[in-house]
């Protein structure tokens, strides 16, 4: 039977392991590796929030660019404008603003489109989304906007200075890890386990008494408010809320962090968004290579290792154990909708 | 009146050229359920072959050379296809959409860098052959001789799409197969083989797009993502990869820029995505979609 | 052919030297005797890696200009280049690791929103960037950094030099239309454009200038037809636009046919240099563009003629855009700051280098002390099509024009004031 | 006895087929009701309306005097309808045990609100007591924590048994639930079935081909054929009808 506390305990342990490895990364590395690093922080879990909706209730978003960029761009125009408000009601802001979008577009569009259509749907409005910020001259129109301050956070009796990107780094992995905890926490509490069940048969669920299209659409509001909240605690870091953050080149890190890191698995888009980091890190100096490459590289992770690293690692390893073991199963297509 | 003439024959320009590249991606979409993003990379290869062909004859071009470079890059292309289903697609087949969506999107990136390596990164740009580099006027109404042979493009390559999926052998097989291929298996069809056939056909019609539009717009290694967006719209609009949706669906999203351009110019370019929108909205399955049965 | 042999090599040395960059900070540039590394972040590539390989060709003739004559104070130049990926992120990943390894030098910075990042990063970082080209007035205007600076045009000197030189050779011309992109940039010099027209104009001929409302057409877009039908409805003498590479291209082919270009007397190309003119050969408008370096216009001084004949021995591309020669200013002016301040720390090299006034490809330069931004000539050259040049076009006129006169007042700080122009 | 449910003029078409015409129907409450017919007769329809999977084009269902036309099936499935599917339905990705915890959990949800959804990570200590009664009572220890889809066939069928059990409802619907099973398999689901049937005081409705299942189940007896009904009652009396002899039996 399963151990549950023990299943808790080890991924408790994963969560607390990364923060310690992301903590001491700024002791062996420059800082604009440690840059690289808060991004690919932020990246984790927005690869994470982005899987919640695949593997969860298996919708495929095209558009969660229009998340990150709502959080970014709420908060941007808070520190901006409104200089009083505490960080953590920023931070709030984003994270509803990115809820709200979620709420409004899933609610006429779940109603209505599955699975290829979803996609580009959402593809479409994150699209419109990004014209409308680059239209609107609060929102700094293309330049974005610039020189976002970092924030001192007063706790009343002592406060936190955030402003060096340094400090702000250490702020930014330790949310990281509580989020991604959390959500981990999330996908294996009732509500996860019922998400999963609608990914893996939307109809049986449905005669199981559970309305599937109100826990699809709450699960995209779920993902759309941590998307948001990533974009969010990015915006300080990097100074700057551009419109590229809304482009749909965007919209597919996170699809390109969970199929190489491994869908099939909670922790699969955290291990793809550091490979991705890394490969990012290794061509930073290469001349035109850089789409031939990443392509490349997905074409092989698709093919050869459909199951991401993660998913390959693991059957890898059940494989050797069990001398009869098949390798990480995909998840099939399930055309099917629950009526 | 002049101005509403025009409108409307740059709306259709608009939708024949995206039509001639979405006709290939709604075959596909048809039958292998999979939304190709690589569509518009060989598209752009396709262009680029053209290109080639047409330097390799000296570069004047009388208008039947410029046909033999564009069914050139159809066949240079298709036979990619047939690579790339033997390699990509074939293994991709039981597994879900989003994979086979995602790589797609990789062959997309492949085949921009490539682009990149073979042509470099200049912009190069092909003139109409002269026969279709004049003007014809229709009244007070001028309407360039290419972008004429664009629309007829559009509305002839529909009408071939029609008969050969309506009248052909191949065509029956083909629908009989985005119907059913369990059943089709059953009934003892190579599904395999139709399936082949299918991207193969498909490909060869994004490089005869490719050929025939390369002096509708500059060539550069961003001409594979230029027509995507809009060339999925219309396979999306029209529904589930019928060709007689798309062909309307084009015409309908090529008024819809065009009109919206026309009475609202400081929002360029914005009309087809709101349109796509709402289109989707109200009728999710598509113009000539099925809703499907649960 | 050379070009690409070249570039393969190129890249595996860059791949093998990327690798090799110490992961950890113990390496540093400022070592008094070694070479100075100056960082190049730019794009290398994308659509705009076009761009990025000009840069990095000017550059790199820049350093090998220098190291040739002894280097600085007896020190070398040496380059390291990044990949910004035209985009703020990547960018200010590359910015903050180079100058993690010690590189605090750095230039390459072409697109606006990526420079308008860079200054607050500098600031908090310590470095100073050089922009080669960076079209928004907000970097020497509201959005003003010490650590930023402008080594070529300024939106306002060249498209304010663009206006006065048409005014003057065609002053009969008052009627003008505009098609420019729904961008930033798009809008910046159309403000630019309309208000120096109705300011010139009237000073030089005593008559009102009648400009229309301009057309803005979207970003990559394979299908212009509907804009230049708007622009044929227009009644203009004069078409200024702003439109930029491929959609260039674009937008010229298309309208073409229509007859645009036979219907009005001037078309004003703020900055495609011969980027239109290569792609289209013997079909190119005629038509007058700005450049941020035109080698002719140049001819004589030693600068310009070996950039361009090291441009050409390199590439084998008899065309080389001016992006090169803003690079190739910013080596220089690093050169000039970092011999004037005996030192390359970033606090010396900005008080060096404001005030600084130093050699180019484009001639004198001087970077103004109150907002970093380089005053230099305005160049613009009239692209014809020609039946007997082998490439099917040919410059027929170009002209140099005085950057002093044509450069807005400095306003660092300020939001730009189009009625002082 | 008490109606379970009734249904008045149900027609139903996909396309241009017309699958079900006028159909009615009565489901008694404690009645072990078996629809049978040729196939393509419309039983998988009917049963899809009847569920909730499928809407229906004209006609009225009620459910214990309720009115559930309009009802979408997990609303069904809250008043207490339980159903299996021809082929199992079990998720595939989940351990046998998951899929049950899954099924008692989503109930506890119906009877308490999200109270119980945002929990801890573990299941419940109730739950997970429950779902190993289950277990026993089903047979289905031994491969617990496999995937649920590297069960045998006939445990995937037990799975989804326990799974409708789980909810507690007053109505089990089973589609054709011995399809594909030996012959030794059969007679112990029919056994199995009788016995939850019995303990739980189901009402059934079940689509069933084969007739020893038929027989060994039935209360009642219904024939449908060409989408419509054209016998219904006792299994004895239906099986000496002469039309259904003539249409069904005599196929056989």
């Amino acid at each position: 039977m399963i151990d549950y506390r023990r299943r808790m305990r080890a991924n408790l342990a994963i969560a607390v392991i990364g923060l310690v490895l992301f903590a001491v990364f700024p002791l062996v590395a420059n800082s604009g590796l440690v840059f690289l690093a808060g991004l690919v922080a932020v990246n984790i879990v927005f690869g994470l929030s982005w899987n919640l909706l695949f593997s969860g209730v298996g919708l495929l978003s095209f558009g969660h660019a229009m998340f990150f960029a709502g959080g970014a761009y709420a908060m941007a125009v808070v520190s901006l404008r409104l200089p009083d408000l505490p960080f953590a009601g920023g931070l709030l802001l984003g994270a509803m603003t990115g809820g709200i979008i979620a709420l409004v577009f899933g609610y006429i569009a779940l109603r209505r489109a599955s699975g290829v259509y979803f996609a580009v749907l959402t593809l479409a409005f994150s699209e419109l989304v990004h014209i409308v910020i680059t239209k609107t001259t609060f929102l700094g129109r293309n330049d974005g906007l610039v020189g976002i301050p970092r924030p001192v956070i007063n706790l009343g009796v002592a406060s936190i200075d955030l402003t060096s990107a340094l400090a702000y780094y250490y702020f930014i992995i330790v949310a990281m890890a509580v989020v991604a905890f959390a959500l981990w926490s999330f996908q294996n509490s009732p509500a996860g386990r019922l998400i999963q069940a609608i990914r893996q048969d939307p109809v049986r669920t449905a005669f199981l008494g559970t309305d599937v299209r109100s826990w699809q659409l709450t699960a995209f509001v779920l993902s759309g408010t941590i998307a948001a909240f990533c974009g969010a605690v990015m915006v300080p870091f990097a100074q700057i809320a551009s419109p590229e953050i809304a482009y749909w080149t965007v919209s597919t890190e996170p699809i390109l962090f969970t199929l190489l890191g491994g869908a099939g698995h909670f922790w699969g888009p955290a291990v793809g968004a550091i490979l991705f980091g890394a490969i990012d890190y290794a061509t930073r100096a290469l001349y035109g290579l850089s789409e031939i490459t990443v392509g490349m590289l997905l074409l092989g992770v698709v093919l050869l290792m459909p199951g991401g690293l993660l998913g390959f690692l693991l059957s890898r390893r059940t494989a050797a154990r069990r001398l009869t073991g098949s390798g990480k199963r995909v998840p099939m297509a399930n055309a099917e909708k629950a009526t | 009146m002049v101005d509403i003439g025009l409108t409307v024959f740059n709306g259709l320009a608009w939708g024949m050229a995206t039509f001639l590249v979405a006709a290939g991606l709604t075959l596909i979409f048809g039958i292998l359920h999979i939304l190709n993003f690589a569509h518009g990379g060989f598209f752009m290869i396709g262009a680029y072959v053209a290109y080639s062909v047409m330097l390799a004859f000296g570069g004047t071009m009388p208008l039947w050379l410029y046909l033999v470079a564009a069914i050139a890059a159809g066949i240079a292309v298709g036979g990619m296809g047939w690579g790339v289903d033997k390699l990509i697609l074939r293994r991709l087949r039981h597994v879900e959409d989003a994979y086979s969506l995602i790589a797609t999107y990789a062959l997309l990136l492949v085949c921009v860098g490539a682009v990149q390596l073979v042509w470099g990164l200049n912009y190069l740009s092909v003139m109409p052959p002269p026969a279709l580099n004049s003007v014809v006027f229709l009244g007070d109404m001028f309407m360039p001789t290419y972008t004429i042979f664009i629309i007829a493009c559009g509305i002839l390559a529909f009408i071939g799409l029609e008969i050969f999926i309506s009248h052909t052998e191949m065509g029956r097989l083909i629908r009989v197969v985005a119907a059913d291929p369990w059943m089709a298996k059953l009934l003892g069809l190579n599904v395999r083989r139709i399936y082949l056939v299918t991207v193969v056909f498909s490909f060869a019609l994004a490089g005869l797009a490719g050929g025939l539009l390369m002096a509708n717009q500059s060539l550069s290694p961003e001409l594979g993502g230029i027509f995507l967006l809009q060339a999925f719209g219309v396979v999306i609009v029209g529904g589930m990869g019928s060709i007689r949706g798309a062909f309307i669906a084009a015409i309908l999203l090529g008024m819809i820029e065009s009109f919206g351009t026309y009475f609202v110019p400081q929002y360029p370019g914005i009309f087809f995505l709101v349109a796509l929108a709402v289109i989707l909205l109200i009728k999710p399955e598509g113009i000539m979609g099925k809703e499907q049965t649960a | 052919m050379t070009y690409r042999i070249s570039r393969r090599n190129l890249v595996k040395g860059a791949a093998a030297a990327g690798l090799a960059m110490p992961f950890i900070n113990l390496r540093t540039a400022a070592a008094q005797d070694g070479p100075i590394t100056i960082g190049i972040v730019t794009p290398l590539s994308g659509p705009v890696q076009l761009i990025g390989n000009f840069v990095r060709q000017g550059a790199e003739i820049g350093v090998a200009h220098i190291n040739a004559n002894g280097g600085i104070n007896g020190r070398q130049l040496a380059l390291e280049f990044r990949d910004s990926k035209a985009n703020p992120n990547d960018a200010s990943v590359a910015a903050r690791e180079l100058i993690g390894s010690g590189v605090n030098l750095q230039l390459g910075t072409i697109s606006s929103a990526v420079a308008l990042a860079m200054g607050p990063l500098l600031e908090s970082e310590g470095g100073v960037v050089l922009t080669s080209g960076a079209g928004t007035e907000k970097l020497n205007h509201e959005n003003y950094n010490a650590h930023v600076f402008r080594v070529g045009d300024s939106p306002v000197s060249r498209n304010a030099g663009l206006v006065r030189h048409i005014v003057q050779s065609r002053p009969e011309i008052r009627k003008w239309g505009g098609i420019i992109p729904d961008h930033e940039y798009g809008r910046t010099t159309w403000k630019i454009f309309d208000a120096a027209m109705r300011k010139i104009v009237p000073e030089l001929t005593g008559e009102e200038a009648q400009i229309a409302d301009p057309i803005l057409v979207p970003y990559g877009s394979g299908d212009y037809r509907n804009y230049i039908t708007q622009a044929m409805r227009l009644d203009v003498e004069g078409i200024y636009t702003s439109v930029y590479g491929g959609d260039a291209v674009t937008l010229y082919q298309q309208a073409k046919p229509f007859g645009l270009f036979d219907k009005i007397d001037v078309l004003l190309d703020s900055a495609n240099e011969f980027l239109v003119a290569t792609a289209m050969k013997d079909q190119t408008p005629a038509h007058w563009s700005g450049f941020h370096w035109y080698y002719e216009a140049n001819k004589g001084n030693p600068l310009s003629d070996e950039l361009y004949a090291q441009y050409v021995e390199r590439t084998g591309n008899k065309y080389p855009m001016g992006w090169a020669a803003e690079a190739h200013a910013g080596i220089m002016a690093y050169a000039g700051a970092i011999a004037k301040a005996g030192s390359t720390e970033t606090g010396d090299v900005i008080a060096a280098l404001k005030g600084l006034e130093f050699d180019s490809a484009t001639g004198k330069r001087r970077i103004r002390a109150e907002d970093n931004q380089a005053v230099k000539n305005a160049e613009l050259a009239f692209i014809e099509p020609s039946a007997s040049a082998p490439d099917g076009f040919a410059v027929t006129d170009y002209v140099s024009l005085d950057g002093e006169k044509v450069i807005e007042p400095a306003t660092p700080g300020q939001p730009l004031d189009t009625t002082i122009l | 006895m008490t109606r379970m449910m009734e249904a008045r003029g149900i027609h139903k078409s996909y396309g241009p087929v017309r699958v079900l015409e006028d159909v009615d129907f009565d489901l008694e409450a404690g009645e072990a009701h078996v629809v049978i017919g040729p196939n393509g007769a419309g039983k998988t329809t009917l049963f899809r309306c009847l569920s909730g999977e499928s809407r229906i084009d004209g006609g009225t269902i009620t459910l214990a005097g309720e009115d559930i036309t309009g009802l979408a099936g997990w609303q069904r499935v809250k008043r207490g309808i339980g159903r299996s599917f021809q082929v199992a339905r079990i998720f595939p990705d989940m351990s046998a045990f998951e899929n049950l915890i899954v099924a008692i959990e989503t109930r506890e949800r119906v009877d308490k609100g999200l109270k119980s959804t945002f929990g801890l990570v573990a299941p419940r200590a109730a739950v997970r007591g429950e779902a190993e009664d289950l277990v026993v009572e089903l047979g289905l220890e031994g491969r617990l924590d496999e995937p649920a889809s590297t069960l045998s066939h006939g445990d995937k069928k037990r799975l989804e048994l326990a799974m409708s059990l789980a909810l507690k409802p007053k109505l089990l619907m089973l589609d054709e639930p011995t399809a594909g099973m030996s012959q030794s398999d059969r007679a112990e689901a029919v056994r199995l079935i009788a016995q939850v049937r019995e303990k739980y005081g189901l009402t059934l409705l079940l689509t069933e081909h084969d007739m020893e299942v038929v027989f060994g189940l039935a209360t009642r007896l219904t024939v449908l054929h060409h989408g419509a009904i054209i016998a219904s009652g006792e299994p004895h009396k239906v099986r000496a009808d002469a039309r259904v002899r003539e249409v069904y039996l005599g196929q056989h």
